[in-house]
């Protein structure tokens, strides 16, 4: 039991970082633009077709490669034509906007692609278990951790290195006195924006080598995302962090002792936390509300 | 692919005369069966085009609508040529009632047809039998829809779980042991699924245990991981649609096919060519396949799919075909449209062979109203020569030997007055 | 002003009663005008919380929900009869609204959206994993609305679509005359403070938090009676209809409609569920439509259609 | 007797003292003007006595009360109304709801579902009677913010005034308006004072309205009380010369 417990929790955490990929991009975007990107999933649908569509002349890594960049692309023109006249309105308008635009990613690809789901092959030693202990830690979830990993560097860098980041950490904390500073905010959230949503095609890449694609599949990875970042406290992009890890054990654990539940219950502890912590496990008094 | 109809507007009877207005119809509606002459006898068929089943659904309305073409091309039903109307119930249970009822109410529709989702299935047949309207079930497969909650008006095409389950339940058991695990989806179709199974596995001795998983879920380690740990030795796989997929991703992924034996009821070719080849095993039923060496029609009608989809014909393209043709057929028959004097004739009713399209003429129980077709136990494998070759049938079952006896089913057919 | 107040009323009323005879030669069907009706309903109940007192909730489906479950349970389990069964669907999703809102109603903005999606998929979860009591993923079936017996008469609502389609809009007539109602009190008046300025009604002596909980507990109320509705016109339940994309659906009905009027989301309801039925049969692309619906009326019609109307006349 | 005592408040955001140790009394009747020079704390000062957030430590007693744990509603509740430096107003309704409002807030009538025609006819006679004290009477119907800049702070004014409180906290009533509505509301404020007899706390930049009505002065300077008195008084304090010509320079 003990040993099945500590499967649970390790595996927890893989689970988890996949969230927090999906979630942090979510998070950038809802920080600085204050808009809650229901199309998230589609985006990541978007990273997983494109993946799937040069694949076969890049392979499986030059489609890792060149998918998130393009879809960051898709993103920011997006962001240019649709979200950008919704800054300073109400957040219902972005959130019907996104809303509407899920509809039509996921049956944009539809028409694509068509209904049937797509088989999306993995490089063969990444398909392989470490170890028979061990069958859950694939070369692949691995590699899948690896990435989130990489990739949460990349963003610490971003953030506490470069001039953009900087500028967007300090647009997330109050973007009026960016403004007065004479940075160009449009340019500036467009940019943020984009590395959203580079997160999101990378989930989407990473998502079909696991679990095959469908135009449907986002539409079930957006809420934990969601939850995480309730859970963690929203404007904290640590409290994602461990808001994404915390519910991928949560869920895992659950799955153990009452399995239906399982889904539940990052709802459940949303509950709790907001009960206990309003304002989330990491955010700050003010932020947003 | 465009599944379309004729618009919506003031003075139907008029515009459909209007020669310039069928000419915009052209344009954005090409599969509209119209009238010629005779006002058309229509068929409403409700399916999930969009969502998770889009693949399916769309498949089922792929036969259904070749099904039509072919009857018009032959005289129709009584002389009137058909038209098949293709309503999206999306999915979900209100939108699918509200289009059953917007068939029969505003589209008059004679017959209907659908729905892949059981639950949606159910609720159109409340309305059906409501209406007095003869309803064919395509794909739906839980149990009560010819069991507890059968009625008069509803016939099913494709298999019941239970018929799917006792067809390769003591291939599994001779094969590879007495010892299961269920990775089962947490609504109806899993639970009836299971229960089939395990009334199956208790009476040959043997043990089982299972996970319960929501619908939806796209990682399967937490519940692989506790299949493991009870080291069955086979893990019956339940799942549909994009789920299946995914959970045997993964349990490949996992290195489990090496140590245990995986199967289950349905591995339909849709999710056969959704995984990639590696997730191509185990043990499973079709209850059509295109490949059937000497049974007369079959080969036709694979490649009239073909030329349509570019694919071979799946199960549910038959549905689809099947649903179309019986209701033609019996109509043509009787040489009526009246629904209680149809679906007495049907009860009982032996397919033809050209809508069979499987060895045996299945009938339609009279009991239950459950079409006895015949469930094809197989083993999942790459592609071997064509691309659709995914599956070779190790051993047909007759549909009546997979049912059971009538009683079992727990169907009480109540005729009207 | 007043004159003409009345005459939109009467014109309202007028549609709404004889939609029974305009719509068939137009190519409707009753059944689709009693779904207005119901979806309307819902979305003004919505609405009351989001156009009069300013408050985005994006999970306001799980009330709807509940509430058809609550009617559902009830005319299955409890007692075959119809009003009963309204009663108990609405009192469920009132109290589980009034419940819940105790948690949320400190949230503001986005942060009050999220946070009600999330509980509202806690519902939805429930509903879709406690199948032993509702069906689960196949929803909860077997119960049908029953006649209401008059004394004099008997109103036949379970076959005839027509009388169905006057018992609803009866009880739409009920529900909205109490939403009128309470809007034109003084505390519908401090709903509509808060809406305006928040920072002022809190130095007028409003407690905020107390009136958006009572102003939200009251629109989970109106949600769940119409959620019960809704389970009589399906005779069904399911949990779908607590989900968040429902929520998504209701909340452009009313922004469709225009979120200012009181009248306008159920134009958006008729608009957005006429052409969703319409479009999902002609093409099977139909969500990109919707989808591209919701986006052209968030970009160029932000106020919605009555609001654009009343705009352009100015 | 003292309306309104506050004794050593301190509010700190973080490492920022933004009120420091700073006592307070009016008294019944007065006319109390609070000056300073930006960033002294003048507005965190009001906040806290209208309970927009509590102090880190002191104490408040209005009307002999201990008030200081309050939430903002139940200090109304008790005669306390305010207007903002930037004016708070609802736009979108005329002149007359928005006084309304606040009108049926002090009928006690806020949580009614319905209201009886005695009940609003005593509702309508108090907003009346407020609009005719701020001179808004003839323009009841207009939507508040198609109002010029004078008569919304009018507005916001006869709001607080609806109230009937016995305290009125104005922020800066005359921020940001030419002299002939500096000199009307002004008058309005003298007005209320001396005809009316409300106890009033001022915050005002504009030294002429000051001196001009104010019964006592109270300096702020970097969250500190630097003096009080008098006008006369304040006008001749070295200290709050210093601090005005230091922050000038």
């Amino acid at each position: 039991m003990t040993l099945l417990l500590l499967f649970n929790i390790t595996n927890g955490l893989i689970v988890g970082a996949f969230y927090v990929l999906m979630a942090l991009g979510l998070s950038l975007i809802l920080n600085l633009s204050n808009v809650i990107n229901f199309a998230h999933g589609g985006f990541l649908v978007i990273g997983g077709y494109i993946a799937y569509a040069i694949s076969p002349y890049v392979g499986f890594w030059g489609a890792l490669l060149l998918a998130p960049p393009l879809t960051a692309l898709i993103g920011l023109a997006v962001e240019r034509v649709l979200i950008r006249p919704l800054y300073g309105r109400d957040p219902l308008y972005s959130l019907l906007l996104t809303f509407g635009l899920a509809f039509m990613i996921e049956d944009g690809t539809r028409f694509i692609f068509g209904p049937q789901g797509k088989p999306v092959a993995i490089p063969p030693f990444l398909a392989q278990p470490l170890s028979n202990d061990l069958f859950f830690i694939t070369g692949y979830r691995l590699f899948m951790v690896a990435m989130v990993i990489v990739a949460i560097a990349l963003l610490f860098v971003l953030l506490r290195y470069t001039r953009l980041g900087i500028r967007i950490r300090a647009g997330t904390l109050d973007l009026e006195t960016v403004a007065a500073l004479g940075i160009n905010v449009r340019m500036l959230r467009s940019l943020n924006f984009a590395v959203g949503i580079f997160l999101a095609g990378l989930s989407g890449v990473l998502a079909a080598g696991q679990l095959g694609l469908e135009p449907t599949m986002g539409t079930g990875l957006l809420m934990p995302s969601f939850i995480a970042i309730i859970v963690g406290g929203i404007g904290s992009l640590p409290g994602t962090l461990a808001g994404g890890l915390l519910i991928g054990v949560a869920s895992g654990v659950t799955a153990v002792f009452f399995p239906a539940a399982s889904e539940a219950v990052i709802y459940m502890m949303m509950a709790v936390v907001l009960l206990a912590r309003p304002r989330g496990l990491f955010g700050e008094e003010g932020m947003m509300s | 692919m465009p599944i379309s109809r004729r618009s919506w507007s003031v003075d139907r009877r008029t515009i459909l005369k209007s020669g310039a207005l069928i000419a915009a119809a052209q344009i954005t509606s090409p599969f509209v069966i119209r009238a010629r002459g005779e006002t058309p006898i229509r068929i409403g068929m409700v399916d999930p085009l969009t969502g998770v089943y889009a693949a399916i659904a769309q498949n089922e309305v792929v036969g259904a609508k070749y099904a039509a073409e072919e009857i018009n091309k032959k005289g129709g039903i009584l002389g009137r040529p058909i038209e098949l109307l293709v309503e999206d119930s999306a999915n979900d249970v209100g939108t699918g009632v509200q289009k059953t009822r917007k068939l029969i109410d505003r589209d008059q529709v004679s017959f209907i047809i659908g729905d892949v989702n059981s639950g949606i299935a159910i609720a159109m047949a409340q309305v059906t039998s409501e209406k007095k309207v003869l309803h064919v079930v395509s794909g739906g497969h839980t149990d009560p829809i010819t069991g507890t909650s059968c009625s008069w008006n509803v016939f099913r095409v494709c298999n019941s779980t239970a018929m799917d389950a006792n067809a390769i339940a003591t291939t599994l058991i001779e094969k590879f042991g007495k010892k299961w695990y269920f990775l089962t989806p947490d609504y109806a179709y899993g639970h009836s699924v299971q229960a089939s199974f395990e009334k199956i596995l208790k009476s040959a001795g043997g043990t089982s245990a299972a996970s319960l998983v929501p619908l939806g879920t796209p990682d399967y380690s937490a519940y692989l991981i506790q299949a493991k740990a009870y080291s069955p030795q086979v893990l019956i796989n339940v799942m549909g649609g994009g789920d299946q997929v995914a959970s045997l991703k993964q349990f490949v992924q996992f290195g489990l096919d090496k140590q245990m034996a995986v199967g289950g009821t349905l591995f339909e070719l849709e999710s056969i060519r959704a995984v990639p080849d590696g997730a191509r095993v185990g043990w499973w039923t079709m209850e059509w396949w295109w490949d059937q060496p000497g049974v007369p029609h079959v080969a036709e009608f694979n490649a009239a799919m073909k030329k349509i989809t570019g694919s071979a014909a799946t199960a549910r393209n038959w549905f689809g075909y099947a649903s179309v043709q019986t209701l033609a057929v019996i109509a043509n028959q009787e040489k009526t449209l009246d629904a209680p004097k149809l679906a007495h004739a049907l009860a009982g009713f032996k397919l033809p062979p050209e809508i069979a399209l499987q060895p045996g003429a299945p009938e339609y129980r009279a009991g239950d109203h459950e079409l006895m077709s015949t469930v094809f136990v197989g083993e999942a494998h790459p592609p071997q020569g064509d691309a659709d070759n995914m599956f070779t049938v190790k051993s047909p079952v007759p549909g009546d030997k997979a049912a059971g006896p009538v009683e079992e089913s727990g169907c009480k057919m109540q005729w009207p007055a | 002003m007043q004159s003409r107040k009345l005459i939109v009323l009467v014109a309202i009323w007028a549609v709404l009663l004889l939609a029974p005879y305009w719509m068939a030669p137009l190519g409707g069907y009753t059944a689709l005008a009693t779904r207005v009706l119901v979806l309307g309903l819902a979305a003004m109940s919505l609405n009351f919380l989001l156009g009069f007192t300013g408050v985005l909730s994006f999970g306001h489906a799980a009330w709807f929900g509940l509430g058809a479950y609550g009617a559902g349970l009830t005319l299955k389990h409890l007692a075959t009869s119809t009003p009963l069964a309204l009663l108990a669907g609405m009192l469920l999703g009132g109290l589980c609204g009034a419940i819940l809102g105790t948690l949320i109603v400190r949230r503001r903005g986005v942060y009050f959206a999220m946070v009600t999606i999330a509980f509202g998929q806690v519902f939805y979860y429930i509903a879709f994993q406690w199948s032993s009591l509702t069906g689960g993923d196949d929803g909860l079936r077997g119960f049908a609305r029953q006649p209401i017996d008059l004394g004099v008469f008997r109103l036949d609502i379970l076959t005839d679509a027509t009388a169905f389609y006057y018992f609803v809009l009866s009880c739409f007539a009920l529900a909205v005359a109490a939403m009128g109602f309470i809007l034109r009190s003084p505390f519908g008046r401090t709903m509509i403070a808060i809406r305006e300025n928040e920072r002022r009604s809190r130095f007028l002596g409003i407690p905020i938090e107390r009136h958006i909980w009572i102003a939200f507990t009251l629109s989970c109320f109106f949600m769940g009676f119409a959620g019960a509705l809704y389970a009589l016109v399906n005779n069904f339940a399911d949990p779908h209809g607590l989900h968040y994309s429902q929520s998504g659906d209701f909340v452009m009905m009313a922004v469709m409609g225009g979120m200012r009027s009181f009248w306008g989301p159920l134009l958006g309801a008729a608009v957005f569920v006429v052409l969703q039925d319409y479009l999902s049969s002609v093409t099977v692309n139909w969500m990109s439509f919707v989808g591209l619906l919701f986006i052209l009326v968030v970009l160029f019609f932000p106020r919605g259609l009555l609001g654009f109307f009343q705009r352009s006349r100015a | 007797m003292n309306v309104l005592e506050i004794n050593n408040v301190t509010k700190r955001f973080g490492n920022l003292v933004a009120v420091r140790e700073v006592s307070l009394n009016v008294a019944k009747g007065e006319l109390c003007a609070i000056i300073g020079p930006n960033g002294a704390g003048k507005t965190t000062f009001f906040n806290l006595i209208s309970g927009f957030f509590p102090p880190t430590s002191g104490t408040i007693i209005f009307d002999g009360r201990d008030i200081t744990r309050l939430a903002t509603h139940q200090r109304v509740a008790r005669g306390m109304a305010r207007t903002f430096q930037i004016t708070e107003i609802f736009p979108e309704l005329t002149v007359f709801e928005n006084v309304r409002i606040a009108a049926e807030v002090a009928g006690g009538y806020r949580l009614r579902p319905w209201i009886n025609r005695v009940e609003a006819t005593k509702v309508r006679a108090h907003v009346e009677g407020t609009l005719k004290l701020v001179a808004l009477d003839n323009r009841s119907d207009r939507l508040v913010g198609e109002l010029s800049h004078g008569d919304q702070r009018a507005a916001e004014i006869a709001m607080a005034l609806a109230l009937k409180p016995h305290l009125l906290l104005l922020d800066e009533p005359t921020a940001g308006m030419g002299d002939q509505e500096t000199f009307q509301i002004s008058q309005l404020i003298r007005k209320l004072h001396r005809d009316s007899n409300y106890s009033i706390v001022l915050i005002e930049h504009d030294m002429r309205v000051v001196f001009n009505l104010a019964d006592r002065v109270c300096v702020l300077d970097q969250g500190r009380m630097l003096a009080q008195g008098t006008p006369k008084q304040i006008a001749a304090n070295e200290a709050v010369q210093a601090a005005y010509l230091g922050h000038a320079a």
